[in-house]
């Protein structure tokens, strides 16, 4: 592999090189690794990162976090991400959910993500990262919808040298990020900013065009002739329509709660609300369903005045996909959960004004995917909650209107069918985010679009650009105390209650003052550093063993090797004879470093393991 | 009377080839088909101008001790004889010079202290030797020839004994001292014989050549070469150099390997080690050297190893009488350490049971895998008698459980359970057979515990596995003489002691009293059982025994429960058969029990 | 303290009572007894009895060991005396050693008395005079067999009245010597002769003898050839000559010598540390010197010496002059020396 | 590879390695229990390379211990082990090896065992060149009952049985042993276990009495003086120049104490003991028994 463009591109803007602390100064001893069993070693020991599907190298960008560094570790993010400041507020966090901090007996995770934005906010004032592109391609892609895949999808494609023109529907770029959010959870010049940099030189956008073969439209066709590729990153913008046993006689067009006033589904309500349209709402909000975009709806009408505003839905609040902070914020701001239960139809007056919502009772059935669990009707259960106002917010799908003249291949869930690279049934015509994905999150788009774009990049060229590496580096020492792993996770500030209700805009988390962060920070551990003992140096006298925290040192005979090519399971033993070594438990080792302080022959070495991109402008062989 | 008993002692100064005299002498007698027994006196620090008292005993009828006089004794050097005149008898000779080198000053001279009880003869040996020989150095040639004459012993049979003594030697040296030696013969015909030694020929058939005349400590050194010793590791220490020495010079040409060590604690430890490899290993040293010895002899008993200890004891405690007898070392040999530490302790009571047990330790070592105490004393290990050993030794060359005694399928354990306590041990160097073994309480493979019940069924193991020794092969560990069945007396006694025992019941038996007499050839573990039998039979029972707190009565006493009546004192010397035929008699008056611990003089 | 150290030669009467009574007087002296012989005292004078089986030499001792044990007198056997310095008051003997004394005995009593012309022929004979020679005597005398004295002192007649009563065969060759220790002149034997042949004793004429020799081989008999031609012959040839005081050592010691030791009344010699006593010393005046001295008057010299030698001096004793030889009634021998 | 880079150490490999080595076979089964950190662990490692090494089985292999911490030393490995008695590990192992040549003897033992009670036997090891390997070693403390001043203990140094100090001058073991005649002496460190096994195997391999010196510290007992830290500042390489069959040079590099050198102070080849012994067994007219020759004598 060339390592000369590895380098160059570390030096890009990876942590390789961003200007460091001593341990870092000597770059002469970096190695490159594409074994798999080093990917699989990341893949297993920085969970933050595996989990990220942007794989953002979190460890890098907490441990500068940590040392006041916030330009680099803004950078970090960028590189993986995109958009730093706007994930670190709204980002669905899986990364937290994986943090080896929040795993049994090792105390709350790490706040990954308000960190990210913590790099956001302290950096200095317009520090923005400036990546090198490559030569360009003179290739001309086409990226439709400016959501967080189009832009992270254009972002890439931009950089890898090609001319790139992002067309957008709306007025204004974002897609769900500016017409989804609230603004109390994403300010709006934060994220106009963060979409101006990331659709940086060698981009054009062109908002307000629709695509379609309507008046004024333009034809998805023509963009395809136009264009060396088409990308597709139209997300999914239509709301599911809420089955209601009731009301089932009615057809499409006469959905009841796009007829019925009052009623209305929690994604048209944001949308047009963030288009500028007046929105009401009655003192007593019923909200259908529990993922962000009810929360959002929820919280919204808190803030236009109702008083008595109820997420009802089907299982309990542990099963539905939001961050905890979500849920209590909410409920701090005085909305109401509660669960375990259907709506089956709405309830009307002599004069047809609904007047509630019937439900029947649930109880909890068999898991299903992603943690969540069915939820079963109980017969003969139902009750009636009165009500004002219905926003159903059940979920979204795509739409598909926009390419009456382009036919694709479609998967069961009519999301679309893409190949490895990314493209559809359609030669140059390729889609990514959720339009691919079916509803996702955030980080979910922006991950899948720059796999898509990496793909694009090498159908266009012929020869893959970019692919993930491990960057192995010696490092000296721990960087950690072992009292760090007693610090409580940090609160992030709130705005005051009364002052959040008042209007819609002010944002509700106040952000991490710099020494907040760096507390927080300093809770990391540093899963990047692989902790090894050198078998040939060692004299097997377990000084390491005494000082472990806990049982993250093992006498070993031997480790499973996966189909993977990573490791599995470590097999112990207290067979002297049979004792081939001691090595420390990744798994368990929460990177104290006390081993390494004690082993009198110094045969534990400390080195940085991060998967990060390895670019070559030249392709790789 | 036909009966030949005749002690002869010779008398000199290192140097003047008085223990030489003194071979010739038994050896001569030995050959002819006498029994012989005798003791040798050698000085305590060798050269220098040391005395050397040589003592014989000659007689036609079997004979266990010396007697405490002697019938002849001759002075090669007055001024060491002075002391010895009066062990000279009644009537009984006394040989001495006549021509000292220069005038000698009033006083020096034995003729001064004759008793006017002795026959004195005063010879000219030194003219006669230089007048023979151009050497005063063959005056002992000379003194013995005059003793042959004087008692009409053979003379060709002295002249094959000196030729034997001196083979190997340039020729003249023989037939010089044959030379001398009949200087000195034919002047004892010049004189007039008061005819009172009497010298008779030996009885008829009494098979002659087979038996020489053997030391305690040439005979042990002969059990352990017979009994295919492989390595020796020795400290000189009186009385016990001899062994080391013997086998300095003789285990070489067999392939053994011997070393001086540089203390006895070496000794014993090099001794375990080499047990451990699998080598026949012994060492030798007396009380002190035991001393010193008892913490590895600890450690073998624990790590169950095979090793022979060849202890010959002395005048006690410390440093004490080296050039003493004395049998104070039986509690050091039996219980001596730290622990519960019973080993094997066994004391030959004549030179051929020295021979036998010497030889038998090996295979008790390592059939039982523990080291083995030859128990003797410096009287023993010096004395000589006439014995024939065997020419096809009775001892196995190898002996005990090895690795293949232990199933191949299970993993090897040195200490396994077995009926009879003993485990199949393996060797360094046997494949299958690896384990380690420690001076800790361990389990069965060896391995240290400290648990209650390990160390409860170990210790058993220990113990229990040495009873076998009792009933070993033909090995006897009791011996009974004297009259059967029930008698008035009976006397319990081990190691040299036992000699003065048998003259004495003798004697108590001719003077009509029912006298029994039992040896204790094994000390650890004791023969309770034969002893108790033995006691049944006796009104009372007496333990003879040289030292102080009667150290053996106490072993039986606290074994059988039963009391005796002690006679133990040390003097230094050998016990005198007067005093155990004194005690027999005061039992048999039926009068108790009562302890002598007095010197012999001081008993009556 | 001081112990007075007293040496006295000899082994027979004398030596012996002296040393016994100098015990009893003076507890602390050192006595010493020094004999030539290997013997302690034994009765010389009762040898014969041997031939009444009396072989063993323990029934002839005047007194068992421990006698001397007990009274702490060593006898020094073995011990030839070669030299005496009266002077340095030490006693030389054959092998060199030499002993120091405070005063001296000289008890040797008497040695034989053999003629020059029997010297040659010392080893054809056989002696009586310790038990030594008598049982070598007695062992080369076969049953019934015959002995010839030459001379014949009062031991051999003693003797041979002994032999013939078990039968022996007796000759005598008298000579002038014969019957000593009296003395009787050899004209007037005649008388004496004759009693002896009434003993059985066949006596011989007298005359020098020339030679003995071995009678033929094997038997051991002896043959004795007389000068005056004419020869006898028998299995044992006795010269018995009687004896002469054994003083030859005190030469030149300033002791006086006659034929003895010339001793004043106490028995002190002319040396005042030197003292003598019975057959050894010559009392003085003599009337030609002659002294027939007994076994008790021997142990009066013994003792008068003792007490001289102790400081306590008896008043002068008469020696008793002992009788002439003479004869009984029915012509038998009558002497003192019979017992 | 000489290249500084961090090369990735894959866990199968490296066990791959270690099992190919075949050093585990001189393993027991057993656990050691030293304290975690005490040189012994060094020791121990390097004994298997080195046997492993020179290619000598286990069950040729014969270890002997005394007492203190290394008592357990044969515990842990697998050959023929004998834990002996406190100073009396020579005269043992002069058994073993007279018992029988073919064995490899190995004598373990610390600074207490070696040089107090059992400094006497040591000058005779040395002078009858027997052919063990003696490895001693140096923590300068009594570590098994709990941290006592030993022979080697400094001046000044504090233990429980000097409160007041030590103020006995500490013996040097090398200069004894350069003077006693042992034919092989060198020292070592336990916080270099590479070299440190290689010293272990040329001490094996030497025929003869081999006396290998091992610094350690005692990590539970001493805190201050012979830690790792300092005695790893301390512990200097070999001069280049030193020639190890000069003894006097050997015996000058011996008395700097403050700056010990690793490796091979002296060495020199002559008769064992054992040859000698089987000389005397010649020239009395016997044969040596082939049982006990080393296989290539056979």
């Amino acid at each position: 592999m060339n390592h000369a463009a590895g380098r160059f591109q570390a030096s890009g803007g990876t942590p390789a090189e961003a200007p460091a602390a001593g341990n870092e100064s000597d770059d002469s001893n970096i190695r490159f690794s594409t074994d798999p069993r080093d990917y699989k070693w990341v893949a297993d020991n920085v969970p933050c990162q595996e989990a990220c599907p942007a794989k953002t190298n979190i460890p890098a960008y907490i441990r500068m976090i940590a040392e006041q560094r916030y330009d680099d570790s803004y950078e970090v993010n960028e590189l993986a991400n995109v958009l730093p400041g706007v994930l670190g507020r709204i980002c669905s966090r899986p990364c937290e959910d994986a943090c080896r901090h929040a795993w049994p007996g090792n105390g709350e995770p790490v706040d990954i993500c308000h960190l990210k934005r913590a790099a956001a906010d302290l950096r200095a004032p317009g520090a923005d990262p400036t990546p090198q592109p490559f030569p360009a391609t003179g290739k001309r892609v086409a990226v439709i919808g400016a959501g967080p895949a189009g832009i992270a999808a254009a972002h890439d494609l931009a950089i890898f040298g090609h001319e790139v023109t992002v067309i957008e529907r709306e007025e204004k770029p974002g897609g769900m990020l500016f017409y989804g959010i609230p603004e109390f959870r994403l300010p709006r010049d934060e994220l106009a900013a963060e979409i101006g940099r990331a659709l940086g030189p060698g981009v054009t956008l062109q908002c307000g065009t629709a695509i379609g073969t309507g008046d004024g439209e333009t034809p998805l066709a023509a963009l395809l002739a136009d264009y060396d590729a088409v990308l597709i990153a139209t997300g999914t913008m239509r709301a599911m329509r809420l089955p209601l046993p009731d009301h089932e006689t009615e057809g499409e067009s006469e959905d009841i709660i796009r007829v019925l006033p009052d009623n209305e589904y929690g994604l048209d309500f944001l949308v047009e609300l963030h288009r500028g349209a007046d929105k009401i709402v009655g003192k007593r909000v019923a909200v259908i369903g529990g993922g962000f975009t009810a929360m959002d709806c929820a919280r919204i009408a808190r803030r236009m005045g109702a008083t008595d505003v109820v997420n009802h839905i089907r299982t309990t609040e542990e099963f539905i996909p939001v961050t905890r902070e979500e849920i209590a914020q909410a409920k701090e701001e005085g909305v109401k959960i509660r669960g375990m239960r259907s709506p089956v139809g709405i309830v009307t007056d002599d004069n047809g004004r609904m007047t509630g919502l019937r439900f029947k009772r649930n109880r909890l059935g068999e898991w299903r995917a992603g943690g969540r669990r069915q939820a079963i009707p109980i017969e003969g259960s139902e009750f009636v909650e009165d009500c004002d106002t219905v926003l159903v917010c059940i979920g979204q799908e795509t739409e598909h209107d926009f390419r009456p003249d382009v036919e694709i291949g479609l998967d069961r869930w009519s999301n679309a069918e893409i190949d490895d690279n990314g493209m559809t049934s359609r030669e140059g015509l390729f889609a990514c985010g959720d339009y691919v994905l079916g509803a996702t999150t955030v980080i979910d788009a922006i991950g899948h679009a720059r796999r898509i774009a990496t793909g694009l990049d090498k159908w266009l060229m012929g020869k893959e650009r970019r692919r993930p590496v491990v960057r192995i580096k010696p490092h000296d020492r721990s960087d950690r105390e072992r009292a760090f792993d007693f610090i409580p996770r940090v609160e992030m500030p709130m705005l005051s209650m009364d002052s959040r209700l008042e209007e819609l805009a002010p944002e509700a988390e106040l952000g991490f003052e710099a020494a907040e962060a760096a507390e927080e920070a300093k809770r990391c551990y540093l899963c990047y550093l692989n902790y090894e003992i050198n078998v040939d140096d060692c004299i097997y006298c377990r000084m390491c063993i005494d000082v472990a925290p806990k049982h993250c040192i093992k006498l070993i005979e031997g480790v499973e090797v996966t189909d993977a090519g990573g490791y599995g399971e470590l097999i112990e033993t207290e067979d002297w004879s049979k004792v081939r070594a001691i090595w420390i438990d990744n798994a368990e080792c929460i990177r104290c470093g006390a081993c390494a302080d004690v082993c009198p022959t110094n045969c534990i070495s400390i080195s940085r393991k991060e998967l990060i991109w390895e670019t070559d402008s030249e392709g790789f062989a | 009377m036909s009966v030949t008993d005749i002690q002869v002692t010779i008398c000199g100064s290192a140097g003047d080839g008085t223990i030489a005299a003194g071979d010739i002498l038994k050896n001569t007698m030995a050959s002819i088909g006498f029994k012989a027994i005798a003791f040798d006196l050698f000085p305590a620090e060798i050269r220098g101008f040391g005395k050397c008292v040589s003592r014989t005993r000659i007689s036609s009828e079997p004979v266990y001790t010396l007697k405490p006089e002697a019938d002849v004794l001759i002075s090669l050097d007055d001024t060491h004889a002075l002391a010895h005149i009066r062990e000279a008898r009644e009537f009984g000779v006394v040989i001495h010079e006549e021509c000292p080198i220069a005038p000698a000053a009033e006083g020096s001279q034995v003729a001064e202290y004759i008793e006017p009880g002795h026959l004195p003869y005063q010879l000219p040996m030194r003219n006669m030797s230089e007048q023979t020989t151009n050497s005063p150095r063959s005056r002992n040639m000379v003194a013995l020839g005059f003793l042959a004459g004087l008692l009409d012993m053979p003379r060709d049979a002295f002249h094959a004994t000196i030729a034997r003594k001196f083979r190997g030697k340039a020729k003249e040296v023989s037939t010089q001292n044959v030379a001398a030696f009949d200087a000195g013969f034919d002047a004892a015909l010049a004189v007039f014989k008061l005819d009172d030694v009497r010298f008779r020929a030996p009885a008829e058939g009494a098979e002659t050549g087979a038996a020489v005349m053997t030391t305690g400590n040439e005979a042990v050194v002969r059990g352990c070469l017979d009994a295919g010793i492989d390595s020796f590791f020795g400290y000189p220490i009186t009385p016990a150099s001899s062994i080391l020495e013997m086998l300095a010079k003789d285990m070489p040409k067999r392939g053994g390997r011997v070393l001086q060590t540089e203390d006895e604690i070496s000794a014993v430890g090099a001794t375990v080690g080499a047990g451990y490899t699998g080598s026949r290993a012994a060492t030798s040293t007396s009380g002190p050297g035991l001393a010193l010895m008892t913490e590895m002899i600890g450690l073998g008993v624990m790590a169950e190893i095979p090793c022979v200890l060849l202890v010959s004891q002395r005048g006690g405690p410390s440093t004490g009488m080296p050039t003493k007898t004395e049998q104070s070392d039986l509690n050091l040999a039996v219980y001596g350490g730290s622990g519960d530490a019973q080993r094997l302790v066994v004391a030959p009571t004549n030179v051929y049971e020295c021979y036998e047990l010497a030889g038998y330790a090996f295979e008790l070592a390592e059939t039982f895998q523990t080291p083995v105490i030859v128990l003797l004393d410096l009287y023993l290990s010096n004395r000589h008698e006439s014995v024939a050993l065997p020419d096809d030794p009775p001892f196995a060359l190898t002996a005990g459980k090895g690795l293949s005694e232990h199933d191949p399928d299970e993993s090897y354990q040195r200490f396994a359970a077995a009926a009879d306590s003993i485990s199949p041990r393996a060797m360094p160097g046997e494949a299958g057979g690896i384990h380690t073994i420690t001076g800790l309480e361990h389990g069965a493979e060896g391995r240290p515990s400290d648990s209650a019940d390990t160390h409860a069924e170990m210790n058993r193991k220990r113990h229990d596995k040495l009873r076998g020794a009792l009933a070993y092969r033909d090995l006897a560990v009791t011996e009974r003489h004297g009259d059967a069945g029930k008698v008035d007396v009976g006397v319990l006694a081990w190691g040299s002691t036992y000699g003065e025992t048998l003259e004495a019941m003798k004697q108590a038996r001719a003077e009509g009293i029912r006298c029994a007499a039992m040896k204790v050839k094994m000390l650890s573990p004791l023969p309770t059982a034969a002893i108790e039998a033995f006691m049944d039979d006796c009104g009372a029972v007496l333990v003879p025994e040289l030292n102080h707190e009667g150290q053996f009565a106490n072993l039986v006493m606290s074994q059988t429960g039963r009391p005796v009546a002690r006679l133990s004192y040390t003097t230094g010397e050998p016990m005198r058969p007067g005093d155990i035929l004194r005690e027999i008699r005061h039992l048999a008056e039926g009068r108790g029990p009562r302890v002598v611990a007095q010197g012999p003089n001081a008993a009556e | 303290m001081n112990r007075t150290r007293y040496v006295l030669i000899g082994n027979g009467a004398a030596g012996n009572r002296a040393a016994e009574l100098l015990r009893e007087r003076d507890p602390d002296g050192v006595i010493t007894i020094v004999s030539r012989g290997t013997l302690l005292q034994y009765r010389r004078d009762r040898l014969n009895d041997l031939f009444d089986g009396r072989t063993d030499w323990r029934d002839y001792l005047v007194n068992a060991p421990d006698f001397y044990t007990e009274k702490g007198i060593r006898v020094r056997r073995q011990s030839t005396v070669v030299k005496v310095d009266a002077d340095a008051g030490s006693v030389v003997f054959a092998n060199g050693e030499a002993i120091g004394f405070d005063k001296l005995l000289v008890a040797t009593g008497g040695e034989r008395y053999l003629p020059d012309d029997l010297l040659d022929f010392a080893d054809q004979c056989h002696f009586f005079d310790s038990y030594e020679e008598a049982m070598t005597l007695r062992r080369a005398l076969p049953d019934g067999g015959r002995v010839l004295i030459l001379g014949g002192d009062m031991a051999a007649i003693g003797l041979a009245r002994k032999l013939r009563e078990h039968g022996h065969g007796v000759a005598l060759v008298p000579h002038e010597r014969s019957f000593r220790p009296h003395l009787v002149d050899e004209a007037a034997q005649g008388p004496y002769l004759a009693a002896l042949e009434k003993m059985g004793i066949e006596v011989l004429a007298p005359g020098p003898i020339d030679g003995i020799e071995a009678a033929d081989s094997g038997s051991g008999a002896k043959r004795v050839r007389f000068a005056g031609g004419g020869e006898a012959t028998a299995d044992i040839v006795l010269p018995a000559y009687g004896s002469v005081p054994a003083v030859d050592f005190m030469h030149g010691t300033g002791v006086e010598i006659e034929r003895g030791i010339l001793v004043g009344a106490t028995q002190r010699s002319a040396k005042e540390n030197v003292w003598a006593a019975g057959n050894a010393c010559q009392l003085e005046p003599t009337e030609k010197g002659i002294h027939i001295y007994n076994r008790d008057l021997v142990l009066q010299m013994g003792e008068v010496a003792a007490r001289d030698m102790i400081g306590d001096p008896l008043e002068l004793f008469e020696p008793g002059y002992a009788q002439e030889l003479a004869l009984d009634a029915d012509g038998g021998l009558q002497s003192i020396f019979f017992d | 590879m000489a290249d500084t880079a961090a090369q990735p150490i894959y866990l199968e490999d490296r066990i791959r390695k270690i099992e190919e080595s075949g050093r585990l076979k001189h393993r027991s089964k057993a656990l050691p229990t030293w304290c975690p950190g005490c040189g012994y662990y060094a020791m121990t490692e390097g004994v298997t390379l080195a046997v492993e090494r020179l290619n000598i089985a286990p069950k040729d292999t014969v270890i002997v211990s005394g007492i203190g911490c290394a008592s357990r030393f044969p515990f842990f490995m697998n050959a023929y082990g004998f834990h002996t008695l406190h100073g009396r590990t020579l005269p043992v192992a002069t058994g073993v090896k007279i018992a029988n040549d073919r064995l490899t003897v190995l004598v373990v033992g610390g600074d207490g065992d070696g040089f107090a009670i059992g400094g006497g036997h040591i000058p005779h090891a040395a002078r009858r060149n027997i052919d063990i390997t003696y490895l001693l070693f140096d923590n300068g403390i009594y570590g098994l009952t709990k941290g006592q001043t030993s022979p080697t203990s400094v001046v000044g140094f504090e233990t429980k049985t000097t409160p007041y100090e030590n103020r006995d001058v500490p013996l040097n073991p090398l200069m004894m042993l350069l003077s006693y005649g042992a034919s092989w002496v060198g020292q070592a460190y336990a916080g270099h276990p590479h070299f440190l096994a290689d010293m272990i195997t040329d001490a094996i391999a030497h025929k003869g009495f081999s006396y290998l010196h091992i610094m350690s510290p005692c990590v539970t007992f001493d805190k201050t003086t012979n830690t790792y830290q300092n005695l790893g500042m301390k512990v200097r390489p070999m001069p280049d120049d030193h020639d190890p069959s000069d003894r006097m040079a050997a015996m000058a590099l011996a008395s700097e104490i403050d700056r010990p050198a690793e490796g091979l102070l002296y060495r020199e080849d002559r008769p064992t003991l054992s040859d000698n012994l089987d000389a005397i067994i010649r020239e009395a007219g016997g044969t040596p028994p082939p049982h006990r020759q080393p296989a290539a004598a056979e």
